[in-house]
């Protein structure tokens, strides 16, 4: 399935090596694009990561299996909720745990502001990145508004820490139910707004559409997943095919496109963002008032987890974020090992991609396919 | 291209006419939200247990002393310095704080040129947001740790009472394990324990299910384990962490955890028997736990240990004192079997000054090491006293203990609050009579146990509280005799002591037993001690006052146990013996000097 | 789509597959010998509808002397995962590549290569840094290396701390003459 | 700091080819001298500090909440603050949290492209002490080996309130003249170059040129 | 014609203003652009302190040459423009030099700042300048033909090249301005002012996102204070060249305030609305709709105004 | 007895008797701690002669009015002989005794005179014994009623 791009002679003075990143304003984060272009036309990408390498993988087998909790968050930056709820999720299963169901819903709800912010910010991004910059300042500023919740619910802005393995680490607050309708239907009355502004632009579709076109048959081989794979066709979601949490309570729509191109893959996200908007909803107003909202634990402090291994898996804005976890019966993680879409999609997909591109278009065509680089690199 | 899309865009603008998103003054208009996880805040709960600093995976916390600090009994003195060039605000030190004095405020902005400024000592070290109202706390429902104690299995009531069976069964393993997991391994009460056992360590090897080592660390300090697993005073218990916000670690339980799992053959195996001869001797007296742990120490440093006992038979108190339904005879056995295994010589039925003179002693051996404990009870010393039915509770414990009929008849009425006083109460129920048990003070002021008195109520002994025996009379009878006491009011001591109480002589009380035993403490007698040598040693009131290791003014002597301390326990006892060991080691080694 | 276990009895006629372990409903473990790994992946995919493979990563048993590769696949239309495992030798370990059967596979490779030092012969741009720059020691995620230890001594920690043990500063305080002898009990 | 202990060694271009050598600048920098008229020098200090220009570096996570930082709920542009995405022009560099060796090498090449007077802030703990990753073996614990720094602020994430708090104090270190960090930067350079050294121990870079 | 040294001393007042006003309206749009994405923005004077920061930063680089001369041709185009711009009609002393062929000047001119930049950028050796310089060239040449062919148009139409004819010809009224004699000229002339103002969606040369800055990767201290004085200098005078040639000129300074910033927001309102195009995607444009509406502006004014 | 100085110099007479009395005691002792403890009641009898020596020489004042608690532990305890084997609760028995008989005396004196400048000095005498019997109960109370 690997077909490496063609050759380049760089000495023969037809092309120009250019490294777009770290530093550079059109990656998404620290990591770079090593293009070799010829005039205007990249003929080959390189991906680099390891900016960010920070050896999480390493680190949590020196640390307990409470200890893991506060960090794994830290591996994706703008959406650590994941993290959290998969870390918890697979060492709940292995130490023969179960949350609350107040948890659960509370999870959820979690999951799903996490998408919902995670989203702002990439549309942001995404207009950011064509040169729309006013829906980058609108976006990140309603995302600023789900983070007030999030404050006010777990204790933090950008690193929750309140998906404990166990439940959650608190009750939601007096009277956060309204005040999390009143930022929906903000962020719903903005959406509309961006779709004016930039799903209805003519410059903006003269640029995407088209854009990175990931053929159908490419999804598995490359390992394709999430949004990037359901524009293309795939009606493929974790969430549907198999639920977690609660989500086979909640009603949402599974979003897909044909066209498999930028403006689809935005357009996919853009209406993901309504579904989640549809789902938290349902979250507030279904979700019980009282009950436990964490299991019985014994002491974490010397907390041995039985050998075994799993993996556990959710739909992420991204695509499947999994957590594998080995255990050998010692207070101490075996081997864990996370899963981030960012992984397949920044580095092999996007050095297919980039293949052909325009050069001005490697940062939207980045944008698009939607990665963390803390996440590939961990 | 469709005009609508040329058209649409231009809907921006559209926000341009709108109030804008920008907070206007966002450093002062925007404090934390109140759950907001901030910068520390410690109250004055805080015992410096270090758990913060066990479950900190960042090594963000430092316990540190703190000077000014009031020295208490289960505070460490130190508290936690938080470096905010590591914390990552998890609050995890606030979630596991065991007092719940770690909190959080929410204030966040700390800006600094020096990077080595970023450190502080929580609650004393004076920062701005100490007096912050908001921020994180932990739920209340919300639990890192384990605060209910497992539940051990015990006779009933009525089982109990019906024979002199061991009351509490001990713990099956994984209660043990279970119970053991709760301890948070602060040490916190090492400090409190008198023999400074290494209590967070062994608790780790019921856990770890090692008990080979965990026993091995229980003779470190502690050669009566199996004892001590049992009727020790735990005073460790009393200053547990966990006790804090639920019931604290059952040290006691897991001491004894470890011992019910190695059969006494197996000590030799497990702790050795070897002991290499330094061909000096040493003499102890009295074969309770003090001079046992002492010949058990000194033995295996080598000494000729012989020990000198009045009694038929080894463990003093241990076991003329403690009934067997607490302490079955068997493992005090098993401490003591192994102690004499190792070649510790004990001559029975031998009182020194009548039997053998106390100077021979100290001419004959290198060191001597004195614990005979306080066996004379206190007498009442009121009116009527002499009543052949007034009977003296060390009596009748050990009536029961040699296998004879105390004879208490059918209704008794103990006199006093303290063990004693609860065993001989206790006994009495096992022997038929209806209890009655007067005490001067109020029942949290008793002295003994507080499991023994609950489980004496259980059993149904009466507890009377605040009743102050005045006279006895009936003394024409031989099988009754009736009992005068008075309403006592607990006043407040001016010194800061314990209330007193004082008798209301308008509230008198007539009750008419079968027998009254009089428990309410017991003095030592060291009469054999010939004056030539009493006046080189110093007392006060009537125990020996001793120096460092131990050791009196007469340099070969060294004392310890009930008669030396006045805790007057066990444990005590134990120490002191292990602690003279030490000072006799030293002072026949040439360290310590006479 | 045969149910997992049938599946893999199924291919076990040709596969020495072994130690089978359902963890859940939707995901299976099982170890295939080395030689037989890469063909078996290829079935799987071919044959069984395992299209997707979610990860490949290597846990390291080291007091087994062995490296444990894991390669998990995804079975979209039957929504089931199968974990399979590979043993190799730690020392000298080395696995055929199966960059031909997933693109994104050399990624992977690469990142094994450079945390564990698992030679991946023929896979792209196998040998070139990934995370590492400049990496001198032994590979990062093998068990042996202490990486505390190592940021300790290359990166230094900042000055003025220093921690006291309750206990131990009890002790110090409170009783220092009572433990000072060589411990007398037990051996 | 000690700067007897460590001997000047070759520059950090040493192992590279002679054609990418130039890439490199050999020249040791050169110390700002203030203008020798008091009133001009606080004159141009107010300027300095009312016209911020941030590095578009996100090193770490820190770069996370300068998203917010640059948008429309806090606005920090109304403080004469902006981003650049080329060194040449930024005066400020952001340290965004933790920086692991492979991109310390890169915070490096880019702070020395950096025209001073420039300044370094550091957001976070893990600059300070490490943080979270004080025993990892591929980020740095004390950033201040490296690079000098003018202002740490502490959090993790530090909030978009402090980083305008920190662009506040940043703004009155620099009115009084009291951020001097690129000065030391060249007083202690082979201190600093030693220490770059220790930690760095693949100088080559490849053909960036950014 | 006066003595050349007032006449220098003149210009010069008017370079003054012009700049001054240059920046301002710089710091202007930029608050406009903010309260369009719900900020407050900089301060209006913002720009004088980051023209003045720039002054008064230090340099420790050299690419030669070349690299010095680029902040200096573009200066230098910037102010060669303005110097063939008469500010006010009327009036002596902002009248500039204006003179037969100052059109031709005026737009030489523009073109040489462009130039000077690309010799200037290349020299720096990054290739993000280059690649910036690449873009700005294709998409001038791109926006100078229907803008060309707007001059083309109002040249025939009022059959001068001097500009302070053509706002001669415009006074009187406002239906005698260009805008509305010969509109097909301005709509033509507009289109290809938004991509001479470097706002979306013709700003990929200095596109952040794209490539970092464009040509003046490498720029930075004074030279970068250059360009900046630059870019307010020639966006002053384009604007004026623009107000003379289509909209009237100006009798006195109020009205080129007004005027010049109408036409100014003509280019925020659209920049504000849209993504930026590649530089592919601009070309095309220009030389599509904008070129036709040109050639149409020129057909017109040959059929429907000559005759 | 009818100056202030008489009462006083009988009441330090006293306290001297009861010095005495110990010191003996504590020679006829047998034991030897006991020998210590007597002794060390006999100097606090000596040191509360001094006290009264104080008032009389008038640097110090008795306080009549102060209020001591009474435990009452002498009230209902038997009288023991002082002898040669005397144990610590005897003698401390002794000691509580021989307090509350002054205290006794004292009060009875201070009932039974008229003049008011004498009858503080009595009260002031007898709050003094008072005083010294707490110690004594609470001796007692510490020491032997322990209960364990």
């Amino acid at each position: 399935m690997f077909e490496p791009n063609p050759p380049v002679d760089l000495s023969s003075g037809k092309y120009l090596k250019l490294w777009q990143g770290p530093q550079h304003p059109g990656i998404t984060g620290n990591m770079s694009l090593e293009l070799t272009t010829c005039g205007d036309e990249v003929v080959d990408c390189k991906t680099h990561v390891g900016y960010l390498h920070r050896g999480f993988e390493k680190l949590m087998e020196r640390r307990t299996f409470i200890q893991n909790f506060p960090i794994v968050c830290r591996i994706a930056v703008p959406e650590p909720t994941f993290n959290e709820y998969l870390y918890a999720a697979v060492v709940e299963e292995l130490a023969g745990i179960q949350s609350p169901e107040r948890a659960e819903w509370i999870r959820t709800l979690n999951l799903e502001l996490m998408r919902l912010a995670s989203y702002l910010m990439w549309l942001g991004g995404i207009g950011a990145a064509f040169g729309q910059s006013t829906v980058y300042q609108w976006t990140v500023t309603h995302r600023d508004y789900i983070l007030d919740l999030f404050e006010e619910m777990t204790g933090a802005r950008v690193y929750h820490m309140y998906i404990v393995p166990g439940g959650v680490r608190g009750r939601l607050p007096e009277g956060f139910e309204g005040r999390c309708h009143e930022v929906l239907n903000r962020v719903e009355k903005l959406l509309r707004d961006v779709e004016k502004v930039l799903f209805n632009n003519v410059v903006f579709k003269a640029r995407t559409k088209g854009l990175g076109h990931i053929p159908r048959e490419m999804v598995d081989p490359y390992g394709i997943t999430g949004p990037n794979q359901r524009a293309a066709g795939f009606a493929r979601d974790l969430r549907k095919d198999a639920p977690y949490l609660v989500y086979d309570q909640l009603e949402f729509d599974l979003i897909t496109a044909t066209e498999s191109d930028t403006y689809a893959r935005a357009w996919v996200r853009y209406q993901e963002m309504h579904q989640g908007i549809r789902m938290l909803r349902q979250c507030l107003d279904r979700m019980p008032k009282d009950g436990p909202f964490q299991a019985r634990m014994p002491n974490v402090l010397h907390w041995q987890v039985p050998a075994g291994e799993t993996y556990a898996k959710a739909e992420c804005t991204r695509g499947e974020y999994g957590y594998y976890l080995v255990t050998d019966g010692s207070e101490y993680v075996r081997r864990v090992h996370v899963r981030g879409p960012s992984y397949t999609h920044a580095i092999a997909l996007m050095e297919k991609l980039a293949v052909g591109t325009n050069i001005a278009d490697i940062a939207g065509l980045m944008v698009s396919l939607h990665t963390y680089p803390p996440e590939i690199e961990r | 291209m469709s005009l609508k899309d040329l058209i649409s865009p231009f809907y921006v603008w559209q926000r341009a006419f709108e109030k804008p998103y920008t907070q206007k003054r966002p450093i002062e208009d925007r404090p934390g939200a109140p759950r907001y996880r901030g910068f520390h805040m410690n109250s004055e709960d805080c015992i410096g247990c270090g758990t913060c600093e066990t479950i900190c995976q960042n090594h963000a916390i430092d316990m540190v002393p703190v000077e000014g600090l009031e020295q208490r009994s289960g505070d460490s003195g130190l508290r936690p310095r938080f470096d905010y060039g590591r914390c990552c605000w998890c609050a995890l030190c606030v979630d596991i704080c065991t007092t719940r004095s770690l909190r959080m405020s929410n204030h966040y902005a700390w800006i600094t040129e020096d990077p080595d400024a970023f450190h502080f000592t929580a609650g004393t070290d004076a920062m701005p947001w100490n007096q912050n109202s908001l921020g994180y706390r932990r739920d209340d429902d919300y639990h890192l740790l384990v605060h209910e104690r497992i539940d051990m299995q015990a006779l009933g009531a009525e089982e109990s009472v019906a024979g002199f069976d061991e009351v509490m069964k001990g713990y099956t393993e994984e209660q043990a394990v279970l119970e053991a997991d709760r301890c948070v391994e602060c040490g916190i009460c090492v400090a409190t324990c008198p023999a400074h056992m290494a209590i967070p360590d062994y608790i780790r090897a019921v856990r770890q299910r090692d008990y080979e080592a965990g026993l091995r660390l229980l003779y470190e300090t502690n050669p009566f384990s199996s004892t001590c697993g049992r009727i020790c005073t735990h005073r460790c218990e009393t200053v547990c962490v966990m006790g804090y916000q639920g019931d604290p670690i059952a040290i006691r339980w897991l001491k004894r955890a470890i011992v019910d799992r190695v059969p006494a053959e197996r000590y030799r195996e497990i702790l050795g028997d070897e002991v290499v001869e330094n061909g000096r001797k040493v003499g102890v007296i009295g074969a309770g736990p003090g001079g046992m742990s002492a010949a058990y120490y000194l033995r295996r440093q080598g000494y000729a240990v012989t020990v000198y006992e009045s009694q038929a038979r080894a463990g003093g108190m241990l076991r003329y004192g403690v009934p067997s339904y607490r302490l079955p005879d068997d493992q005090l056995d098993k401490d003591l079997e192994y102690i004499r295994s190792l070649g510790v010589e004990v001559k029975f039925n031998t009182h020194i000054g009548r039997d053998v003179p106390f100077r021979q002693l100290i001419e004959d051996y290198d060191a001597l090491f004195l614990a005979v404990g306080l066996n004379q009870p206190s007498a009442l010393r009121i009116q009527g006293e002499e009543h052949p039915r007034v009977l003296s509770g060390l009596q009748v414990l050990d009536d029961v203990a040699s296998g004879r009929d105390p004879g208490v008849g059918s209704k008794v009425a103990v006199i006093g609050g303290g063990n004693v006083a609860m065993d001989a109460a206790r006994v009495s129920r096992r022997l038929g009579a209806d209890v009655t048990v007067l005490y001067r003070r109020r029942i949290e002021d008793m002295p003994a146990d507080p499991e023994e008195i609950h489980e004496s109520q259980a059993e149904g002994c009466k507890l009377v509280q605040q009743a102050i025996p005045v006279e006895i009379k009936n003394a024409a009878s031989t099988s009754q005799v009736t009992i005068v006491w008075g309403e006592a009011e607990m006043i407040a001591d001016d010194k800061g002591g314990r209330p007193r109480p004082v008798l209301q002589e308008d509230r008198m009380h007539e009750e008419t037993y079968d027998c009254i035993i009089a428990a309410i403490g017991q003095g030592g007698q060291l009469d054999f001690i010939p004056a030539e040598y009493r006046d080189r040693i110093e007392f006060k009131w009537n125990k020996f006052v001793p120096g460092e290791y131990q050791q009196t003014g007469l340099p070969k002597l060294f004392v310890g146990g009930d008669i030396a301390n006045s805790r007057a326990d066990a444990i005590s006892a134990i120490e002191d013996g292990h602690h003279a060991a030490r000072g006799i080691h030293r002072f026949l080694t040439g360290t310590l000097d006479g | 789509m045969a149910n997992p276990i049938e599946l893999l009895q199924r291919f076990g006629k040709n596969f020495a597959i072994s130690e089978i372990h359902e963890q859940k409903a939707d995901l299976t473990f099982f170890k295939v010998p080395k030689e037989q790994a890469v063909r078996l992946l290829r079935e799987l995919r071919d044959d069984a509808g395992y299209t997707h493979l979610a990860f490949l990563t290597n846990i390291d048993w080291i007091e087994k002397g062995i490296f444990t590769l894991t390669y998990m696949l995804h079975n979209y239309d039957a929504r089931h995962s199968l974990g399979m495992h590979v043993d190799l030798e730690r020392d000298n370990a080395e696995m055929q590549s199966i960059h031909g059967l997933w693109a994104q596979a050399a990624t992977y490779q690469r990142e094994l290569r450079e945390m564990y030092g698992i030679r991946f012969p023929g896979s792209p741009r196998l040998d070139e840094d990934f995370c590492l720059e400049g990496w001198d020691q032994i590979p990062p995620m093998r068990k042996e290396f202490d990486t505390a230890a190592f940021s300790l001594e290359r990166f230094y920690s900042r000055e003025g701390r220093g921690t006291e043990d309750p206990r131990e500063h009890m002790k110090g305080l409170l009783y220092p003459t009572h433990t000072d002898e060589p411990s007398s009990g037990g051996q | 700091m000690d700067t007897q202990k460590y001997a000047l060694g070759p520059l950090l271009n040493e192992g590279l080819s002679a054609e990418d050598r130039d890439l490199f600048s050999d020249a040791r920098p050169v110390p700002y001298e203030p203008y020798p008229v008091a009133v001009v020098e606080k004159f141009v200090n107010w300027v300095r500090a009312n016209s911020l220009w941030l590095l578009a570096f996100g090193t770490g996570c820190g770069a996370v909440e300068l998203n917010p930082l640059m948008t429309a709920r806090f606005d920090a542009y109304r403080m004469g603050v902006q981003m650049r995405p080329t060194p040449r022009q930024s005066s400020v560099f952001i340290i965004g949290g933790y920086a692991s060796v492979k991109t310390l090498k890169r915070i490096i090449r880019s702070y020395e492209q950096m025209q001073g007077p420039k300044f370094v802030v550091c957001l976070g703990i893990c600059p300070i002490n490490g943080g979270m990753y004080w025993d990892s073996y591929n980020t740095v614990n004390k950033f201040d080996e490296y690079l000098p720094v003018d202002l740490y602020i502490t959090g993790c994430m530090p909030r978009p309130e402090v980083l305008m708090a920190g662009v506040l104090e940043l703004k009155k270190k620099i009115m009084e003249g009291r951020a001097d960090g690129a000065n030391r930067y060249v007083e202690n350079f082979d201190w600093y170059k030693a220490n770059q050294k220790r930690v760095i121990k693949d100088w080559n870079m490849p053909d960036y040129n950014w | 014609m006066q003595d050349w040294p007032v006449r220098i001393g003149y210009f010069l007042i008017n370079l003054t203003i012009v700049g001054l006003y240059g920046m301002l309206l710089s710091g202007i749009v930029a608050r406009t652009l903010a309260k369009v994405q719900g900020r407050i923005g900089i301060p209006v004077y913002q720009p004088f302190i980051d023209l003045l920061k720039n002054l008064g930063k230090r340099t420790a680089v050299s690419h030669g040459a070349m690299f010095y001369l680029g902040p200096v041709f573009r200066l230098a185009g910037g102010i060669g423009t303005l110097a063939f711009v008469p500010v006010l009609y009327g009036s002596e002393m902002f009248s500039n030099f204006n003179s037969a062929g100052d059109l031709l000047l005026a737009m030489y001119f523009m073109f040489f700042g462009q130039l000077g930049m690309a010799i200037g950028a290349g020299e720096s050796g990054h290739p993000f300048s280059a690649i910036g310089v690449a873009r700005g060239l294709g998409q001038m040449t791109a926006y100078e033909v229907p803008f060309a062919l707007a001059i083309i148009a109002i040249v025939v139409q009022y059959g001068s090249l001097s500009i302070n004819d053509i706002v001669a010809a415009q006074q009187g009224g406002i239906l005698n301005w260009t805008l509305f004699t010969n509109p097909l000229a301005v709509i033509a002339a507009m289109i290809a002012f938004l991509g001479m103002t470097g706002y979306s969606p013709f700003d990929v040369t200095m596109a952040p996102n794209e490539i970092p800055i464009g040509p003046p990767t490498e720029y930075h201290s004074s030279y970068l204070a250059m360009m900046t004085m630059n870019r307010a200098v020639f966006a002053g005078a384009k604007l004026i060249l623009f107000m003379d040639l289509f909209f009237g000129g100006a009798t006195n300074l109020v009205e080129l305030v007004i005027k010049t910033w109408a036409i100014y927001m003509v280019a925020v309102v659209v920049g504000a609305a849209f993504p930026r195009f590649r530089v592919d995607q601009s070309i095309r444009f220009f030389l599509r709709y904008p070129t036709l509406i040109g050639i149409a502006a020129i057909g017109y004014t040959q059929a429907v105004l000559l005759p | 007895m009818h100056t202030v100085d008489e009462i006083l110099d009988f009441a330090i007479e006293r306290e001297q008797q009861a010095a005495d009395f110990y010191s003996n005691l504590a020679e006829r002792a047998n034991s030897a701690w006991m020998k210590e403890m007597l002794l060390g009641f006999s100097k606090e009898e000596m040191r509360h002669k001094g006290k009264l020596k104080s008032v009389k020489l008038g640097d110090r004042l008795l306080n009549a009015d102060q209020h001591v608690q009474d435990l009452k532990i002498a009230d209902y305890l038997v009288d023991v002989e002082p002898a040669e084997d005397i144990s610590l609760q005897d003698a401390l028995i002794v000691a509580m005794k021989r307090e509350k008989a002054a205290y006794r005396l004292y009060s009875d004196m201070a009932r039974a005179i008229d003049d008011p400048e004498l009858k503080t000095m009595f009260l002031g005498l007898a709050q003094e014994e008072a005083k010294h019997k707490l110690y004594f109960e609470v001796q007692y109370d510490d020491q032997i009623m322990r209960d364990n």
